[in-house]
């Protein structure tokens, strides 16, 4: 065990999965010489080389693109978008080739794709974009978005190794911020929910960075027993977890970064407002960021994406209800 | 300026070498186009009947293109054929039944009725299934490619595509991926005049095969509808790949003889050219080079015409897929993590030397 | 007012606001000499010629991103995406350059995109997606999707004339199949929800095709009295309509065909499970295609698309509960 | 072929003709680029204070590709400035304060705070904002040429974009579609050698101006650090559009003298590579011009941060923007429709005559 940060914990999953399997290949702009954008491939180019941390052209339709043909001839590819926003750029290659290649085909996808996301400091419309309800649009694409260290690293793993394209969507705002016990070596983390916190009175669902911001949201909260949902995993979503909380708990806010409209939590309240009737002692509560790109100047940013406040207030007038 | 330009211009028209044919390869490719053809006229003959569903498109007098290319590649190589294509599908070793099975959308087809029509590509002998937005599978192609050079293996990928497609940012970063890691890739631009409706005088001012060059490998212009020319220069293209010569474009100019699909009556073509182009049939051309061999087309197409009877009668009988299987195989079991494209058949006898 | 199918309804109001409008411009591929692949603008070339009825490169991403340059300069062009999958293609200028000019620059991008969508026809995976909530997950873009022949013709003309951009969903099954009286010269559907038919037991919400679907199945069903909301408009969303729907009826089905995941009809029950938690006497039931590409061959894609059985079937469940 | 294909080959590099620049202009160009290089290194102080949130990228070193360019532009053509190019949003008249309230996210900035750093466009001057994914905006300007064209409007559009965007499909869908509709659209790739850390032999085989043959116009390549020879070159390549000729590639070969953004020390960059760079510094260039004309340099810089320094306390006392304003503007009111891009400065002497 040694402390690390969310982001060295995803290297050092990217690291121990390349070590022992020579078929895992990195792609992406500026990962190699320069180790990243966010330096999350520091050093591999001297340890791995050119070949397996490779530069890429400014493509990203090509780096998807050639990941799925690379894979299905048995290379494991894992691409890196600089910024989650620029998958945009390669939408395409993800959602049609990728995504329905194994049903159409019967041939898998090993792709993973790492989507740095998600804002807090100030990257504008274009640099802090949370696309994963995108993708969990999109049959055929697994989606899994890390709230901690141990996470991370046990769920790049895992998603090297799941023979379906994966998209790895890693929160920005925790690549330093956020920092944990990881275990040496190898493991997986399944992609199933974990319960961040227990309690009684109500349940928090949230994913990626928003659980942290909820747990310090919901620590000492007028005396309530608040559980906490980090579902770690949108695609497969863990439907029993989430309605066992709420079983449990009676009450849920669903707190999501993104934007609020056809959002991951907009499926988790959904699924709850469907099965868990008579299970619910009060509305199914969101907090997300509301419908417009997310701005750049710090009033302004700060003023969109949820934060500890909005989701306290949202749980207590929830307990009150 | 720091860029390392490799300026190879656009080659001149490559020539058959009839050396590099048997008299038994001559017949072979001529009877993969009679199958083509064959299997193509029946389909259409069903989706009439209302037994294909969707829509249908074919390859009528483009047989050369796709037949010519697969015949110069070699078992392990790896291929990606669109819709114009059939012909690659028979040359690896699909089965007629197979197809027919594939365009009714019965449980036989490749894609056990989950795609249709020519989208579809059988993991076993090869093939890589296209997506139908044009070309992703340039990428995908050159993706397989590269990954041949990082193990070092002497093998190639190829993928044809349209001149239409050629407009599509894809295209691009295919081919400036391909150059820039000189990749054995062999990309095969069939260029029937047409995408849908729109003429290429609206898709390009200049022929796409002169862009070769702004990519540094090299791009040659051929008679597609000679399908020992098609594959002379694919069988080049491949030598020059697997010899760490990296890329080539291949344009094979060809004509699009019926409407872009099943529905098209392609008024929008005029009546001359496709006059003009009907005394180039590739079938013919063939036909006639074959029988100069003292070979007996007569035979071959009969032997053809009863295989594909017995094909359509299998086809026929075949069930539709059971809709109770409609969600499964979304997403790949852990085991399948070793699930690969397989070889394909390789018939050109230069590969059994 | 004469009758006219769906698909003649939207060429009809393409016509008339190009015929008053000269800075309505019309791209695409084949939309000019051939008419469309759906034969939309059958008969433009003719009348408007190859300036105002484009024929363009294949090519998507330049469909939309000229497109944005036009609008910026003065023209209104409507993009004609072959088949709505093909977007994919293009969706980078779409969420990106055109969804968020306005907000950053406060410049208008006044373009409609018609995305022919929907399966039912042996289309497959490439031809039958319905990727709306896509879109209606990028801030700046307005969804719409007409029902009826009269509104495929308000609608779009609302859409040219609404200066930001508008993503118009057209559903390729009712092209043909959905006639309706339409009235002459011009005039503007609002971005509203509209009754489809009062009732009082329960209401089924849906919009695009599944309004005739939800139609035929809830038509004298156990004598249950079935309000059938049509939402016509994804952005904005009619919330008023569909709370006081909720408010009247109690009970609620909700239909898309859209893969069931954060698709629109997630983000209608999420409203109705956090703003109508009082008025609910019963699950808020959802039917919707699964999460798999929408297959090919008949026997699966009627398994997978939601039909008239499935949605009788959830109406019937849930009136008795 | 059923192509018409028209067969440009790359110009030579185009060389100024002085005849075209009045002493005005000469020294105005240089002013411009004086005042780009004064804003930005102020806007990098006042991002180490923290007053910049995000993060900062600057063109240093690159000032005369953007103003000189910029300069070539009527008041009605049509730009799109990317972040190496703040000069063309100097020459077309946003105010240094304006600029300084951008980067630090005020209300007074261009966007209101909504979007960061060079991300803007003043609409009232005739640039459009960037779009972060490169390089977006070659189409967006493209569009505009079309919509010129359409309409018989004597004007141009005009974009930069770096050596690493020319790898994206945007890049071929543009050039291609400016090609096949011989729009009036000037593209400038802005050659600074390096995309980020990744230099330009992992990012193309072959210089990117030699595709413009490819695609049916005029390629030339300029010294990018001289900055009447990238005027002239616009100049040129301006006249040509507004004639009918279609649209033409400048490369302006340069070289990004600091790291890809304030973060980035550049390791990657071999130290002799900016050693030489650093004598062509273009504004050292214009200087010697300028000088040897007679014109007091100094007195011209000490105007510039006299201008600087009160634009800098403009910005510094204007106000955050509201955030109770944060969800205004997603969507335009329906009686946006008019509010259209509009005119902008153009100070060359040849537009007044
Ligand atoms: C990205 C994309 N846009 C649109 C289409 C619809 N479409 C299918 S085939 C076709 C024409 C293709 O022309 P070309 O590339 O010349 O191939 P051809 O059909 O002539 O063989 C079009 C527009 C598509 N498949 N993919
Ligand atoms: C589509 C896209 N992918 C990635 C990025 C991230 N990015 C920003 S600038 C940059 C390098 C751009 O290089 P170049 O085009 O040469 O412009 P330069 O910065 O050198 O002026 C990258 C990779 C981006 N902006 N857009
Ligand atoms: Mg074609
Ligand atoms: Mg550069």
């Amino acid at each position: 065990m040694s402390e690390m940060t969310y982001l060295k914990a995803i290297s050092d999953g990217l690291r121990t999965e390349m070590r022992s399997d020579e078929r895992v290949l990195l792609m992406g702009e500026d990962i190699g010489v320069f180790g990243g954008a966010f330096k999350v491939t520091d050093g591999f180019f001297d340890e791995f080389g050119a070949d397996r941390v490779m530069d890429t052209p400014l493509a990203e339709s090509a780096i998807i693109g050639t990941a799925i043909g690379a894979a299905v001839v048995g290379l494991r590819p894992v691409c890196e978008m600089q910024f989650s926003d620029f998958i945009a750029c390669g939408f395409d290659q993800l959602v049609n080739t990728a995504a329905k290649m194994y049903y159409r085909q019967d041939l898998p996808v090993n792709i993973t794709v790492r989507l740095p996301s998600g804002g807090g400091f100030s990257g504008g419309p274009f640099h802090s974009q949370n696309p994963e309800s995108w993708f969990m649009h999109a049959p055929g694409l697994k989606v899994v978005a890390p709230s901690t260290a141990e996470d991370a690293k046990g769920l790049i793993i895992a998603a090297m190794r799941d023979p379906n394209p994966v998209v790895f969507m890693e929160h920005k705002h925790l690549y330093r911020r956020v920092k944990g016990e990881v275990a040496e070596g190898s493991y997986e983390t399944p992609f199933r929910a974990r319960v961040a916190r227990e309690g009684d009175d109500l349940v928090v669902i949230a994913y990626g960075a928003m659980v942290h911001t909820v747990l310090e949201a919901t620590t000492d909260l007028a005396g309530a027993s608040i559980m906490v949902l980090d579902l770690r995993s949108l695609v497969p979503l863990d439907e029993e977890a989430i309605l066992d909380a709420v079983r449990h708990c009676s009450k849920v806010v669903i707190v999501d970064e993104a934007n609020e409209t056809c959002a991951a939590g907009a499926q988790v309240a959904a699924l709850i407002a469907e099965r868990s009737f008579e299970d619910l002692d009060g509305p199914v509560v969101r907090v997300a960021s509301p419908d417009c790109p997310i701005p750049f100047s710090p009033p302004l940013e700060a003023a969109v994406l949820p934060s500890v406040d909005r989701v306290r207030e949202a749980c207590r007038q929830l307990l009150e209800y | 300026m720091a860029t390392s330009s490799t300026h190879v211009r656009s080659g001149p028209t490559t020539h058959t070498d009839p050396a590099h044919l048997t008299t038994d390869d001559r017949s072979g490719l001529l009877r993969d186009m009679l199958m083509m053809r064959a299997v193509e006229a029946r389909a259409m003959n069903l989706y009439r009947q209302g037994k294909v569903p969707g829509s249908f498109y074919d390859g009528f007098g483009q047989e050369a293109v796709s037949v010519g290319a697969s015949w110069a590649m070699a078992a392990a190589d790896r291929l990606c054929a669109l819709h114009r294509d059939l012909g690659a599908h028979l040359v690896r070793g699909v089965s007629p039944a197979t197809i027919l099975s594939q365009y009714m959308g019965r449980e036989a087809g490749v894609t056990s009725g989950r795609d249709g029509n020519v989208h579809f590509g059988d993991r076993r002998v090869g093939c890589v299934g296209m997506t139908s937005m044009l070309p992703d599978m340039m990428l995908v192609a050159t993706g397989m490619a590269m990954a041949f050079k990082l193990r070092g293996e002497a093998r190639c990928a190829l993928t044809w595509f349209g001149d239409g497609s050629t407009s599509r940012g894809d295209f691009h970063e295919a081919m400036n991926w391909a150059g820039v890691q000189r990749l054995p890739v062999i990309f095969v631009l069939e260029n029937n005049q047409y995408a849908y409706s729109t003429p290429t005088n609206l898709q390009y001012a200049v022929d796409p095969v002169q862009r070769a060059a702004g990519y540094g490998f090299r791009g040659v212009s051929i008679d597609g509808n000679d399908v020992e020319a098609v594959f002379e220069a694919t069988r080049e293209a491949r030598e020059r790949a697997i010899d760490g010569g990296g890329p080539t474009l291949i344009e094979a100019v060809t004509m699009r003889m019926h409407g872009h699909g099943a529905h098209d009556d392609m008024k929008y073509v005029p009546k001359a050219l496709v006059e003009e182009w009907r005394k180039k049939d590739p079938i013919d051309r063939q036909t006639a080079v074959v029988s100069a061999l003292g070979c007996d087309v007569e035979a071959l197409r009969a032997e053809v015409l009863a295989e594909l009877e017995q094909a359509t009668e299998v086809a026929l009988a075949g069930p539709m897929p059971d809709p109770r299987t409609a969600t499964d195989r979304v997403f790949a079991p852990r085991d399948a993590g070793e699930i690969l494209l397989e070889d394909g058949a390789a018939p050109w006898s230069g590969h059994r030397q």
